[in-house]
């Protein structure tokens, strides 16, 4: 086992990261921008490292910063958390030229599956299912035939898009020159890579997600699948396991299908594939995630396998404890998402110091956050400021505990805002109780209040 | 558990060395004792002291982000513009960028940050005479940690010797 | 299902029974002395009612204020938490005459089971395993000849004592005499009934309790022992599921029978059945607690059910939804029961002003805690600030959770000091990592300092 | 799930009801409103104003433990010993035992505070008038809400009738 892990992350995640590492017995260094100087990782770090300013750019996105603290805390192990440089395949290849495990998987198979258009590829030679258009990087005149032939509407996705980031919609065939355009402008300046494809796009969906975790023994097992429709903005709210209203066949071919391309991939660490559902049940692939995801506490309470966990054991070459069928699943998961966001406002982040913060609590309730009194919310990150994820043995009581744990929760403070209120108003919403919504229903909501 | 029951051993013996040498650290520094915090397994120390001099990793003084501003008493401090190792000098042996008494220009060199090979310069940003070299030759630093301390031309009345 | 329940109790059980009534869409009051206004419980609950002083006597442990506040508030049901009221069989009656439900077993079973003496006598009827000794209230003769009857050391106890007070051990026979005359002055004092018997003592014991569960139609399940052997001054501080280094057939055995003796007794609700183990792995029936318990966390967390919700479902004439096969028992639960004392002045309650409260969060990490920044703890209430229960799939993974959440906590503030240390300590002692430790666990680690 | 659904339809109920009846409630008061607190299924509202006079249910005034405490008016509440329902005479029919404008003497009952079918007397602490009942007959009380108010005899320069 790794002696000193060095925690590249911040927020929620490298506390949770850091909460592992400690049970472990394996010492922690946290990495830090100035604005989180005063985090509670930093707070509970056996030691922590200034890396650089606010900025991601020169912080947590900055190779160099973090490859250096690594070398001088005399970590022999970095984990990424989830943004930032956690799927950089060429941060991954600088720490493993500099001797340090990144804990995720190897370089080259974040080169493969990272990439968008290069993942399709692979998913059609591993015989995943996808969604008909064409997984070349294209041009405006063969997007707009690709477009044509798999019939509109269409998406446009950038090559090295993600996060809901660097992709449109196109309904109409004569707004599609233009769109491919824009997308192609916007891959650019966000990701340095003008490459973009075009997908059939599925307005009724669900989306769905199967875990997986794999050793660098060619073990590979599934934990099961979430659903993550719940979005706004193409950016999950509300995630839960196992996904409701879906047959159990179906997840299970689900489950046995992703095992399979895992491997195919030689993929080793904890990653998640992503698919849509059709309102015909059909699954299509749509990408994959090297790295944790913001959602896996749902996986963590029906399996009872802390992630985190498993995931340090690989990457330090140990083998899967557990088979396939040792992976049990109990009862039903939901994690609701507390972004510093203003939802009368297109979920605007609002930035703002949070002065009261009181979390819920209580029997199967897991808070998730780096929040406290103080906090400043600033737009240098990610909104997130906390996930509260319940338990229960059914999904009724699932919903009625989650929305419980929101009642309780208070957040206040000068200039912020919350999607507290909102996410109340997702689960007690007639199509998402009944499990009937899709990717759509936060922009329904929008549109038609309640009432 | 073996881990565990080595780590308390540590533990305690970490303990023993505190409380011995409390009191003797509490001399040692400019100010009383503030915190002394250790983390075990391979070992940190971090010993504080109420209102030391600015020493870089104060949270109040770095609170001031960006390098060059003006202390109190009319000196400004150098700091690490990225986390790294320290060098004084172009190369092993070779005369240091500058020394105690130096003045420097802005836009001088005074220092080396190495961080993954790549040898980053670290400039003045004002005139002014390098009062205290804070950070050691090939010690590692993290940003804006202090490197060196300037004292400014126009608070000491224009004094500076002019080597 | 009752429409408003009052919730006759404060501090951390107040928040959990709270909690899960409103999971259950039942309305929530919350009768509370003055010194508990602004707790998290009366924030949180629907409506709040003060029921009298500081002083529980005129508040808490007060009937005929309890009774008027749900009569005043509408409420058909009272959950009494623990202590207190809980285990009164006259308030059980009270409120049976004023046609409230008590949510807990009838007064008849209360009175029976509630009482020391008459409990031995039932144990004895219902064939469980009971110490040697005089279940009969005797005189200092009559308890004198016991003692010589069953052997030195003996322990003379309270008929109507609990909680670990009203109870003397006696190790030489020249000190029973006035031992004797001693704990029957106490007992009057305390429980104003004098009634003192004679039992055999157990040096090197460990403490293990039954939980059960029986609706009011004869249906009795149990959910698994738990040990609470780490005690100070006879209360628990730590406890776990499953009770480690016991045979697995021992444990089945005192499931089997407390659930034919709880059927024997016509009991109705959750309760614990409490036994001695001694080490030769021999049971002794000691006591029964009718109400829900402390610990009860640590068996919802192996367990997956909810005690309270059952409480109320049971409570509310429902029939348990589930039989003895179909509880399920997956891995361990640890919970640390964090007090408001000073382990290195006899675990001496301290008074003080919570400042500082931070408390541990994570991966299967459950804490119920009213505390919060301003908290006054006063000697008016038990000195119990917060339980931190974890769960892991093994022990050893669920002691290094548990030591890295009390690591995490940070309470402080003016007089205050807890035992957080303590546990710490205790949970990285030997004889408790290898499950080697008896009932008097923490008087040796108090008599031979760690090193 | 019927059980939530009906909470929402409520709850939307109560908002509306709410809404409409802000100002009003606003007004209504003897200062700005401060606070409206609903909670749904068989419904309590609890509407607080700023700064109101003590009446009962403030929690700075409920924080004097014990009654019979001089206000800053000269007037001293007298506070429900216990919670329960609030009689202001022996029997139904018979007459109140005090009225506004009486004296009361040290120890003279004032109500009856009923719990559990017993009658507990309400006692006068000092001597005063009473200048305002608060408490309505038959009202359902909580501890140390207030039921009436004495005006103090030193306070009001003894110009208390002598009725």
């Amino acid at each position: 086992m790794f002696t000193t892990v060095l925690i590249a992350n911040r927020g929620e995640i490298a506390l949770r990261v850091l909460r592992t590492c400690r049970e472990m017995g394996v010492r922690t260094v946290v990495a830090h921008s100035t604005a989180d100087r005063d985090s509670a990782a930093v707070r509970l770090a056996d030691e922590s490292i200034q890396i650089g300013p606010a900025a991601p750019k020169h912080s947590y996105l900055n190779p160099a910063a973090i490859v250096a603290a690594a070398v001088q805390s005399g970590a022999d192990a970095i984990h990424p958390g989830y943004g930032f440089l956690s799927e950089s395949a060429e941060f991954a290849e600088i720490c493993e030229a500099h001797g340090l495990t990144l804990i995720g998987p190897p370089s080259a198979v974040i080169a493969r599956l990272g990439d968008k258009v290069s993942a399709r590829e692979f998913a059609l030679s591993a015989k995943l299912p996808v969604l008909p258009g064409g997984s070349e990087p294209m041009g405006p005149v063969e997007g707009a035939r690709t477009a044509h032939a798999v019939g509109y509407p269409v998406v446009i996705k950038a090559a090295a898009g993600g996060g809901g980031r660097g992709m449109r919609v196109v309904h109409d065939p004569g707004d599609f020159a233009r769109a491919f355009a824009t997308t192609r402008r916007e891959a650019l300046t966000l990701f340095g890579d003008p490459r973009v494809y075009v997908e059939k796009y599925l307005d009724a969906a669900r989306h769905v997600e199967v875990q997986v975790l794999a050793d660098g023994h060619g073990n590979v097992v599934h934990l099961g699948a979430r659903d993550c429709s719940v979005q706004r903005r193409r950016q999950k709210l509300i995630e839960e396991t196992p996904p409701p209203n879906v047959p159990a066949a179906t997840l299970e071919h689900l489950g046995e299908l992703t095992v399979r391309a895992a491997r195919a991939a030689g993929y080793v660490g904890a990653g998640t594939f992503e698919y849509v559902l059709d309102e015909h049940g059909a699954c299509h692939f749509i990408e994959v995630n090297c790295r944790l995801q913001v959602e896996h506490p749902v996986t963590e309470m029906v399996t009872g396998i802390d992630l985190v966990r498993e995931q340090l054991l690989v990457a330090a070459g140990q083998r899967l404890g557990f088979r396939q069928e040792d992976v049990t699943f109990s009862g039903v998961s939901v994690e609701c998402r507390v972004n510093a966001e203003d939802p009368a406002r297109g979920f605007l982040p609002t930035p703002g110091v949070i002065e009261t913060f009181v979390p819920p609590g209580g029997p199967f309730t897991r808070v998730d956050t780096h929040g406290a009194p103080g906090l400043r919310v600033t737009a240098d990150y990610d909104p997130l400021i906390a996930k509260v994820a319940v338990w229960a043995p059914s999904r009724a009581q699932a919903l009625a505990r989650a929305h419980r744990a929101l009642e309780e929760f208070t957040i206040s403070g000068p200039g912020v805002h919350t999607d507290l209120a909102f996410l109340r108003e997702v689960l007690a919403h007639p199509l998402f109780r009944y499990a009937k919504h899709t990717t759509s229903l936060v922009e329904q909501m929008m549109s038609t209040p309640m009432t | 558990m073996t881990a565990d029951t080595r780590h308390a051993d540590e533990g305690e013996q970490v303990l023993a060395w505190v409380v011995r040498h409390a009191a003797q650290l509490g001399q040692a520094g400019p100010a009383p004792l503030r915190r002394i915090r250790v983390s075990t397994a391979t070992l940190a120390v971090d010993v504080e002291w109420s209102q030391a001099r600015p020493a870089g990793r104060d949270p109040a003084e770095a609170g001031q982000e960006g390098a060059g501003e003006a202390g109190a008493e009319g000196v400004v401090a150098v700091t690490a513009p990225m986390v790294g190792t320290f060098y004084r000098s172009r190369e092993p042996g070779a005369p240091p960028f500058v020394q105690v008494g130096d003045v420097v220009e802005p836009g001088q060199q005074v220092g080396i940050i190495e961080a993954m090979k790549l040898m980053n310069p670290v400039l003045a940003e004002c005139h002014g005479l390098v009062s205290e070299i804070v950070a050691a030759d090939g010690a590692p630093v993290q940003y804006e940690d202090t490197l060196l301390f300037l004292g400014l031309d126009d608070a000491s009345g224009g004094v500076f010797p002019r080597l």
